[in-house]
């Protein structure tokens, strides 16, 4: 293989891992607290691309992004309201079996609402710019998603880590009634995992979007699952692992693909997290579960 | 709680099978005016047996397994392959043409239906090795992950003369009675129902309960989750495999991420753990996304069209409906209950008495 | 669109099913195939059979894009009492629905299914469109006389209709330039949105024009992001290309596609054109759409015809059997040409449209026809 | 049990969907004292606390505390009123450190926290030993002491203890309930709720005995333990030595 | 080489930098009952965890009537961070799961209760009875073993009916009283037909008089039922009252072995567990 399609691949490797790697800590997050696979995170995110287009039609980009991010986040703390909350004290299944039924809600709900034809994503000038060097081609957004969504990271490392906010949420993980005993407002610290999540869900999908230009209500699927498996490579509740594991994922499907055996991209990523799961059960980075008998 | 007597009860079962009996007799002689009855019946009736399988796994052993579809798949294309007319075969195989060895490879549907169920066990039995050691939602994903690659598999042009890869496979004969979707259904749901009264059953509850407690009442685990989720394989592979008689044709499209959601769905209607929750939840739910087809018309009423009804509306009533029932009935239907006679009797008693008579307190009291 | 009859006296019904997806993968093309028929039956609201007139309904059931739905949607248009079906797009939903229908002894007719297998071996399935293996052909034949001398095909995996159009492609190609000229074939997944990896693979293997049939979700994504990573060479795809979307969606980028279709707005090929593209780009206006007549909704305005000439030749409205032999010797004018019928229950048509994008419009270039 | 009461409960009812729990108590706790409840198992004491702490709802009843009602509001505006409840069963953190657990236990407050950190780890020296560990990696007996210790970690006013002995080494219960003392002679008014009836009422300036969700006998902590019925039903036949 | 029932030879756990059980050795003889004490942490569970095959030890060996059930020596990672002294002196690897020891005749109850919670007192006995179950899957479900069956509902009723449990047969266990929850807890371990019977803190949670009722029980154990019994407690009434022989943990190190009397007199231990007994009893 010459090397500007090598190049060229290992682009096109990083910049869908970075979308990916956010996507994913927003499972990674939610996971981490609720201990809930928040199935709908992915047509969060496909609603997210819904309501660029939307914004994009009255108002010049930058007013229309921070719209696209305020109402995304509404919409995520508006379902874990709705959807979630009730649920507080009920089994993990009735929660999890919840989220599939919002993530189904929600694809036909916009079925129903945009049609299932696909629409075009409106292009963000300067994201869109596309550059040259040698061989290689690419826009913007292609080298932006990598570095933004480091840069994104680092910033959710240090609240979780070194707030006072992130201890709570990682304490309300572990137990609700204590958590509240400790005087923690749990459902302030539930909406702000949603608020973050759902956050960094709306600029992911506006990467992601504005690289693969058209949205239809089954977007958000596949990039969804996908980047659960993700998290859960990483190690489900490991931010860091949410991030190396979204890279994994889309230098190994590119990579794939770049073999020639597209057939199985979509296998392999569940065949790496299987493989994982069996060697390392909770993912590269998961927090150690001390079953103490 | 007031008891009917054993021979009460066998009266009354044997009456209800032999209504089900006459009506579908019935059903069936009329067959051009009740065809579209007949087919959400059979499919409600196949989607049981899929479904009372995932219970039998999720709400009676506490495996969280979402790799239904998958399984579903290869029953499906086993009875496919091998009950397509020999005759048919190039046909079908159009495109590449089908391998050396299939190509008069020939069973009948009782055997093809049997074959499937073992070709999906034993795919359990290679997958579940690695992955029962996985817990709840590790586990769903793994096998939800399983379920893809086996789609992937169907569908791998490298699979073309088996699979006939993306063309999919067609001229599957249809069921060679109404009877059989029945009562090959009812087989497979009486079988799980026992396993489930046997002291297995019992076993794999106690897994569902308390993994370490169960392990140290000497239950092996492994072994009795690798037999939990084979059993569960088996039936649902057969349940795929009269899936896709029923369909006469299938693709890897047919077998995607959704069709194991629709089986959860109605497993979670039906009530986790409840095998006759499960049944009712088939049926309700095959039926319900028909009859809410309505709302997927233009509803004009007295010249003015009502503005939602367009096409897609269904769906989304359909999924507002489940979303109620997570939130509100969050049991489902049935619970963890099962259908039972005295249950029926008690409720009848209870809501006719309370019309005639003015109970006394005892009784309200007894019966909460 | 139905029961809007004005008479006084006891309307006399017969019901024709219409069967296509208008939800999931391909709803959005079966809507547009649902509209033609629904104009059709404005335009041709009744039908005479013995000197009585009956007013036509139309049975709508989606099929949901989806085989398992299909069976279900094809039983319940049989217990409607349909007297013969139209649909569907995708050949997929109506492979599945095909042995339902001639089982119930009820003939369909296909307006845009183009696989052969709906069909073959199906006494009971018509269709007004022409087939993959032509089309096919009829795109490599183009390509080559366009001066391409090597090409790269992309197919959806798990999607009969883009698989066997691509493998019918590379048949044709590798016939006419010589084996080993088509260089690269590359596989996507449904519902896959990132094509930049095969594409890449496409660009390093320097293909002289990109056959890539798929459907109207995938194609703006894969020109795109084919113009992106710097490929310049032609881009073609099949009849589903024939879709305002792609134009919206791939922007600029869809400049110089080609693609083949089945008609052609701005060459009426017969009277029935001329008046079907004046009313239906109304038609199209008072239902919210672009003003652009889709090729598919064209079938399915001739599906409609075939169907009633049919019914009106058998002069029945309950022997279904009748009407399939009557749609065995109809012969009309429809929109996309004469329509009859061969043996196997294919359209005798020879001649496909081939189209580009020019301005943000469909331009006709040729019509093609092989033997 | 009349002057200066501190926290008062009347006529308290609780039920777990349908059953009854608590079946209306009323019960006084003086300022700066230590009051015992004592019982049997599934009396109805832990949901009691728990009702005070509010993260049970009480059907009917009131619960005033320095004169303010504290039924209907949420745990998180009673902790910072002062009231802090070490739960049934250790529920420590399992995920965070012992030293995270401490400061959570701080959560409501906004003051430095090394004074009452240095405080805790004076009471309990094994949890400075052990404050890199994760807790949920402590023995039964640590994690009690990281219990108590988080509890501290509020500056409650009035202390509520469920149990704090349950699976603790004699050595350790001794230790504990000195350490009851020691808080409660700084001036934080305790509330205890024990099966180790014996050392309870010992500590204890008032007792109340609870059983199946009524309270059937109060009074001095020492008028208890020399109450004959009590001493056959909890105190357990007194070992000869 | 039956003179015993249970054999602990330098067994060792280490959890990370942790040791949790240091070099212990200690034995169990038939019809004893043998109490573990020690302070909190001092690894009894973790003892019994190793017994019971829950953890595979780092080093050291378990035996059963003289057979060999659990035998381990610090491997990988472990071979540095080890501290003990008898690196390869176990060198054959035998690690049973827990369910292979429970049908060797060890049963065992749990410090935090572990129930079948959702299930009937009754089904969570006669759970403990499947495992020596001969019928297979077939004939389990075309119901060929009825007399079987019927043999095991009889004895998870006699069984019952010895605990005094047999009233509350059909509710669910969970909502058991939290005493009725330990003996539950005791009648399942005994289902299993032990004849080793490890008690983690039985009376914990118990009040005193429950207290006394279980000192009781255990003792019938041993005399009606003829069942060897390993327990840890933290009441020093039942304890001193009810042990043959008692083992003193700290720091996961034996520092004292005997009887009652000898223990309870024993300064290193008053030092390190019991306390100066300032009440006199
Ligand atoms: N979550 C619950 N759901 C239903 N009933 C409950 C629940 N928690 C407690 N109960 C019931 O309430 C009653 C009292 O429970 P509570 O835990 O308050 O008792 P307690 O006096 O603190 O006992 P213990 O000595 O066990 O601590 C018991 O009958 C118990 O079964
Ligand atoms: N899974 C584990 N990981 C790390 N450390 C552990 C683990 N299990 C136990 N320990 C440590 O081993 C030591 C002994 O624990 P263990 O639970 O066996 O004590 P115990 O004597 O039973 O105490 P208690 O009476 O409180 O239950 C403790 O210091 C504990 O922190
Ligand atoms: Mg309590
Ligand atoms: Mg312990």
């Amino acid at each position: 293989m010459a090397i500007n399609t090598l190049l060229q691949h290992g682009l096109t490797g990083i910049s869908l891992g970075g979308a990916y790697a956010l996507i994913a800590i927003g499972y990674t997050m939610v996971y981490g607290i609720l201990r809930l696979i928040n199935f709908a995170h992915g047509d969060i995110f496909m609603m997210a691309g819904y309501f660029m287009i939307f914004a994009i039609a009255s108002f010049p980009w930058y007013v229309a992004v921070p719209i696209v991010l305020i109402a995304t986040i509404l919409l995520g703390v508006l379902i874990e309201r709705v959807a979630y909350k009730p649920l507080r004290s009920a089994p993990r299944m009735s929660i999890m079996i919840s989220a599939i039924g919002v993530s189904y809600l929600l694809q036909n709900l916009a079925t129903y609402l945009f049609t299932a034809l696909p629409r075009g994503y409106p292009s963000i000038p300067f994201l869109k710019k596309i550059f040259q060097i040698g061989e290689l081609s690419a826009s913007l957004v292609t080298i932006i998603t990598p570095v933004l969504t480091l840069v994104l990271v680092y910033l959710l490392i240090l609240l979780i880590n070194h707030s006072k906010i992130g201890m709570a949420m990682r304490a309300v993980s572990k137990d609700f009634e204590t958590s509240q005993l400790m005087g923690i407002k749990i459902n302030q610290v539930i909406s702000v995992t949603f608020v973050v999540g759902s956050l960094l869900a709306a600029i992911g999908s506006i990467l992601y979007f504005t690289d693969r230009m058209t949205v239809f209500p089954f977007s958000g699927m596949l990039p969804g699952l996908k980047c659960f498996v993700a998290a859960v490579l990483g190690g489900i509740g490991s931010i860091p692992g949410a991030v190396i594991g979204g890279f994994i994922l889309g230098l190994g499907e590119t990579a794939l693909v770049a073999m020639g055996y597209s057939t199985f991209s979509d296998a392999f990523t569940f065949a790496i997290l299987i493989v994982m799961l069996l060697f390392r059960p909770t993912g590269l980075f998961g927090e150690k579960v001390t079953d103490k008998v | 709680m007031k008891k009917l007597d054993q021979k009460t009860k066998i009266i009354l079962s044997v009456a209800l099978v032999v209504v089900a009996i006459l009506g579908l007799s019935y059903l069936d002689a009329n067959r051009s005016d009740y065809s579209y009855a007949l087919s959400i019946l059979e499919r409600s009736a196949i989607y049981a047996v899929v479904a009372v399988a995932m219970n039998l796994l999720t709400g009676f052993t506490g495996l969280f397994s979402l790799g239904q579809a998958g399984f579903m798949a290869i029953g499906a294309y086993t009875v496919a392959i091998l009950t397509i007319p020999v005759e048919s075969r190039a046909a079908v195989y159009y495109i590449n043409g089908i391998a050396d060895g299939l190509a008069n490879a020939y069973l009948p549907l009782w055997a093809a239906l049997i074959l499937a169920g073992i070709f999906a066990a034993f795919m359990g039995l290679l997958i579940g090795y690695p992955v029962l050691r996985l817990k709840s939602d590790y586990l769903a994903i793994a096998t939800l992950g399983f379920s893809e690659i086996i789609r992937a598999f169907i569908a791998a042009p490298q699979l073309d003369r088996i699979t006939n890869g993306s063309y999919g496979l067609k001229s599957i004969p249809g069921f060679p009675s109404t009877f059989m979707v029945f009562g090959v259904s009812a087989l497979c749901i009486l079988l799980m129902v026992m396993i489930l009264r046997s002291s297995y059953g019992r076993a794999f509850k106690a897994i569902r309960e308390d993994e370490t407690a169960a392990e140290a009442m000497g239950i092996n685990l492994s072994k009795h989750k690798q037999m939990a989720f084979v059993i569960s394989c088996f039936f649902t592979g057969v349940s795929g495999g009269m899936l896709a008689v029923y369909m006469r044709s299938i693709d890897s499209k047919s077998f995607q991420i959704g069709l194991t959601f629709d089986i959860l769905l109605i497993v979670v209607l039906g009530g986790i753990g409840s095998v006759t929750g499960s049944v009712f939840g088939a049926f309700l739910m095959t039926a319900g996304r028909e009859w809410l087809r309505f709302f997927d018309n233009p509803l004009v009423v007295g010249g003015f069209s009502v503005p939602l009804f367009r096409s897609g509306f269904r769906m989304v009533i359909f999924s507002l409906i489940l979303m109620a029932v997570v939130l509100y009935y969050r049991k489902g239907l049935m619970g963890t209950r099962e259908f039972s006679w005295d249950g029926i009797y008690n409720f009848l008693r209870k809501h006719l008495y309370l019309r005639w008579r003015k109970p006394s307190g005892e009784e309200v009291k007894r019966d909460v | 669109g139905s029961g809007e009859t004005g008479g006084e006296e006891e309307p006399k019904v017969i019901k024709i099913g219409v069967f296509e997806p208008v939800t999931g993968e391909n709803g959005g093309g079966g809507f547009q195939e649902v509209l033609g028929i629904r104009y059709a039956n404005v335009v041709y609201p009744t039908v005479d059979i013995d000197g009585e007139t009956y007013t036509i309904e139309l049975v709508e059931v989606d099929n949901k894009s989806d085989k398992t739905e299909a069976v279900t949607a094809a039983q319940r248009l049989i217990s409607e009492g349909v007297v013969a079906v139209i649909g569907s797009y995708g050949s997929g939903v109506s492979i599945a629905a095909g042995e339902i229908f001639a089982e119930a002894n009820l003939a369909a007719v296909a307006a845009s299914a183009t696989n052969p297998q709906v069909t073959a071996g199906n006494d009971f399935y018509f269709r007004v469109c022409f087939l993959d293996p032509f089309q096919g052909t009829v795109m490599a034949n183009y390509a080559i006389q366009n001066g391409a001398k090597t090409a790269a095909v992309i197919t959806q995996l798990g999607d009969d209709y883009s698989s066997g159009l691509g493998s019918y492609f590379v048949t044709a190609f590798n016939d006419l330039a010589g084996a080993g000229s088509v260089v690269s074939e590359q596989q996507f997944q449904t519902n896959q949105t990132d094509f930049k990896a095969i594409l890449t693979n496409i660009k390093a293997s320097n293909p002289d024009v990109i056959f890539a049939p798929s459907s109207i979700t995938t194609a703006p994504l894969i020109i795109k992001q084919a113009r992106e990573l710097g490929i310049t060479v032609p881009i073609m795809g099949g009849d589903t290309w024939e879709n305002a979307t792609i134009i919206e969606n791939a922007g600029a980028d869809a400049e110089g596609i080609v693609l083949s279709t089945f008609f052609d707005e701005a060459e009426p090929a017969t009277d029935e054109a001329a008046s079907f593209i004046t009313g239906f780009k109304e038609y199209l206006v008072e239902n919210n759409q672009d003003e652009i007549i889709p090729a598919v909704s064209a079938l399915g305005y001739d599906a409609y015809l075939t169907v009633i000439a049919a019914i009106e030749a058998a002069g029945t409205t309950t022997d279904t059997v009748a009407i399939r032999d009557a749609l065995k010797g109809v012969s009309v004018v429809g929109v996309t040409g004469a329509i009859s019928f061969n043996e196997v229950g294919d359209a005798n048509k020879d001649m496909a449209f081939i189209k580009t994008v020019e301005n943000g419009q469909f331009k006709f270039l040729m019509t093609v026809s092989v033997e | 049990m009349d002057t200066n009461s501190y926290l008062s409960i009347s006529g308290l009812k609780v039920e777990y969907g349908g059953i009854k729990a608590v079946k209306g108590i009323s019960l006084e706790v003086p300022k700066g004292k230590i009051v015992t409840l004592i019982g049997s198992n599934g009396a109805g004491k832990s949901t009691t606390l728990r009702t005070i702490a509010g993260v049970v709802k009480a059907k009917e009843g009131s619960i005033r505390f320095d004169g303010v009602e504290l039924l209907g509001k949420a745990p998180d505006d009673i902790v910072p009123m002062g009231i802090t409840l070490v739960p049934e069963g250790r529920r420590v953190f399992a995920n965070l450190t012992v030293l995270e657990n401490l400061k959570i236990g701080a959560y409501v407050h906004h003051h430095k926290l090394d004074d009452d950190l240095a405080r805790v780890f004076e009471l309990f020296p094994r949890l400075k030993e052990r404050e890199w560990q994760l807790a949920g990696t402590l023995s039964g007996g640590e994690q009690q002491m990281l219990a108590v210790g988080r509890a501290l970690m509020s500056r409650p006013k009035l202390l509520m203890m469920d149990e704090p002995s349950l699976g603790l080494a004699p050595l350790i219960v001794k230790d504990i309930f000195n350490i009851i003392k020691t808080i409660n002679e700084e001036g934080i008014t305790v509330l205890l709720i024990e099966q180790n009836a014996n050392h309870a009422l010992k500590i204890a300036d008032w007792g109340y005995v609870m059983e199946t969700g009524v309270i059937t006998m109060q009074g001095t902590g020492a008028e208890l333990l020399a109450n004959e019925s009590i001493k056959e039903a909890y105190l357990g036949k007194q070992k000869k030595s | 080489m039956s003179d015993t029932v249970l054999n602990l030879t330098d067994v060792t756990m280490q959890f990370g930098g942790v040791i949790a059980v240091n070099n212990l050795s200690m034995e169990v003889r038939p019809g004893e009952i043998v109490a573990i004490i020690g302070p909190n942490g001092a690894g009894k569970t973790t003892a019994f965890n190793v017994i019971t095959g829950v953890y595979a030890p780092t080093n050291g060996e378990v035996s059963f009537h003289g057979e060999t059930i659990i035998s381990n020596h610090p491997q990988g990672k472990m071979t540095k961070l080890y501290a003990g002294e008898h690196l390869g002196k176990y060198d054959k690897v035998i690690q049973k799961t827990p369910d292979r020891i429970t049908k060797m005749g060890i049963a065992r109850t749990f410090q935090n209760i572990r129930l079948f919670k959702d299930l009937t007192v009754f089904e969570n006995v006669l759970i403990a009875k499947h495992m020596n179950m001969r019928a297979g899957l077939f004939s389990a479900t075309c119901m060929l073993n009825h007399n079987e069956e019927k043999e095991m509902r009889q004895q998870s009723m006699e069984l019952l009916e010895i605990l005094d449990l047999a009233d509350t047969k059909d509710e669910i266990s969970s909502s058991l009283p939290y005493g009725k929850q330990r003996r539950l807890e005791i009648a399942r371990a005994m289902a299993t037909n032990p004849s080793l019977l490890l008690l983690d803190e039985p009376a914990a949670g118990m009040n005193p008089q429950e207290t006394n009722d279980l000192t009781a029980f255990i003792h019938r154990l041993k005399e009606e039922f003829h069942l060897t019994v390993l327990m840890i407690e933290h009441h020093m009434n039942l304890v001193m009252e009810i042990s043959d022989r008692i083992y003193v943990l700290d720091f996961g190190k034996l520092i004292a072995t005997g009887t009652p009397g000898e223990i309870q007199n024993n300064q290193h231990v008053i030092d390190a567990y019991l306390g100066v007994d300032e009440d006199g009893h």
